[in-house]
């Protein structure tokens, strides 16, 4: 019997307003090897140039939904980072 | 889109749509542009969101004021350019009296302001551009738990 | 007649009047006439005044919001004969921060119904005609020391 | 010398809602002994067919400000008897 190697998933990332602007774009996407959580895409975003601006846990949200570090991610799966809210 | 506009916002078609026969008591809120931001002349103010993600907030927060309070609550957000004057948000909470009425109000402004996701950044009199972060903090001041405390998550 | 109207009030007026370059917040209340009042179905309401009197508590009321919060206010009662859903009084009130525009409208609301002197007769859908006393009470028991009380005589 | 006679003082009196509606009434001018105080106003409005449904104390304005029972009168003041405020 062979050990499978962990699969990998490939997530969708948004950034917006001034994160969108320190890393100099809108979305991309990563891959990450399973289990992959929401801290572990940051900790990619960090390793971009201007990834170094992000403050240390910026707030995000997962397919809509606001989100925690650990927040688990699955194939697919849209992860959006948040600067401070600014409406109204 | 239901709650986020890139036209003109229009308080009295928000009230209509509230308004009822037996909903007597009307309570409104409009934020419109300043001309100044922490002593700053402000000339305008660009709207961006997250689109899907704030319409969704959008409708959490119209039903859990509809939940706690017997209100009719409509609430409008603008996106876009806009300029010193012109209206930012607006809403219109109905209901039998003016108690719910105020409250059901106050509490869909005061969390539309901390939960929708919507950014905005100021074009300065001086010809400075800049992002509005109203948590008046650096970013990277707020910790995660101070954040999660915020959003119940 | 500044406060007092014959005509159909216009919110959108009375915010246009408060509104300013300076202040971003703009707090509103409309009373509208209810189909129902104590369980028994309404059909139209009578408002009358005491015309000189009214127009200086209002100018009072307004006075009193304007002093202790930095607020803008506009303030407008409908007299005559109005119908069930018809906009009976309009408040607006505009301020820098949303906190003085909410309490200002509210503080003018409840004033104006509390001490302007104006009166409602409401024609019920069984055809039974009456006087509204909001006090609740029959108007012998209310004794002086009460009303001196409220109104700070 | 001969001591003068108290003089009179005349006011005017409005009535409103329920109250002009009990009196048959919405104004009257009254002639009253000096010195007059609104409860004289009040007595002699009671005294009128009607008037036994004024309530013991109804609140009153002279001069449109509002008043106390003892506030004192002068020739030509007005005075309103008001029922409980409904507006809104």
């Amino acid at each position: 019997m062979s050990v499978s190697a962990p699969p990998n998933v490939t997530v969708r990332v948004l950034l917006f307003a001034s994160y969108a602007e320190a890393l100099g774009r809108e979305a991309l996407s990563l891959t990450l090897a399973a289990p992959a959580t929401v801290q572990a895409v940051l900790a990619r975003l960090r390793a971009l140039p201007g990834g170094e601006r992000l403050p240390a846990q910026p707030l995000c949200a997962v397919n809509l939904a606001h989100s925690r570090p650990d927040t688990p991610l699955a194939e697919g799966d849209e992860v959006a980072v948040l600067p401070p809210m600014a409406g109204g | 889109m239901a709650y986020l506009s890139e036209r003109p916002l229009d308080l009295g078609s928000l009230v209509a749509r509230v308004s009822a026969p037996e909903r007597g008591a009307v309570a409104c809120f409009l934020g419109t542009v300043r001309n100044h931001h922490q002593g700053r002349a402000v000339i305008s103010l660009d709207y961006s969101a997250y689109v899907p993600m704030a319409e969704a907030e959008c409708t959490r927060i119209v039903g859990e004021a509809e939940a706690r309070w017997p209100a009719r609550v409509a609430l409008e957000h603008r996106l876009g350019s806009l300029r010193v004057g012109d209206a930012a948000v607006a809403v219109a909470a109905a209901a039998s009296h003016r108690d719910a009425a105020f409250a059901a109000c106050r509490f869909v402004i005061e969390e539309t302001k901390r939960r929708v996701p919507i950014w905005k950044r100021e074009h300065f009199a001086d010809g400075t551009v800049e992002w509005v972060d109203p948590t008046g903090t650096h970013p990277a001041e707020r910790s995660v738990d101070v954040a999660a405390d915020e959003w119940g998550v």
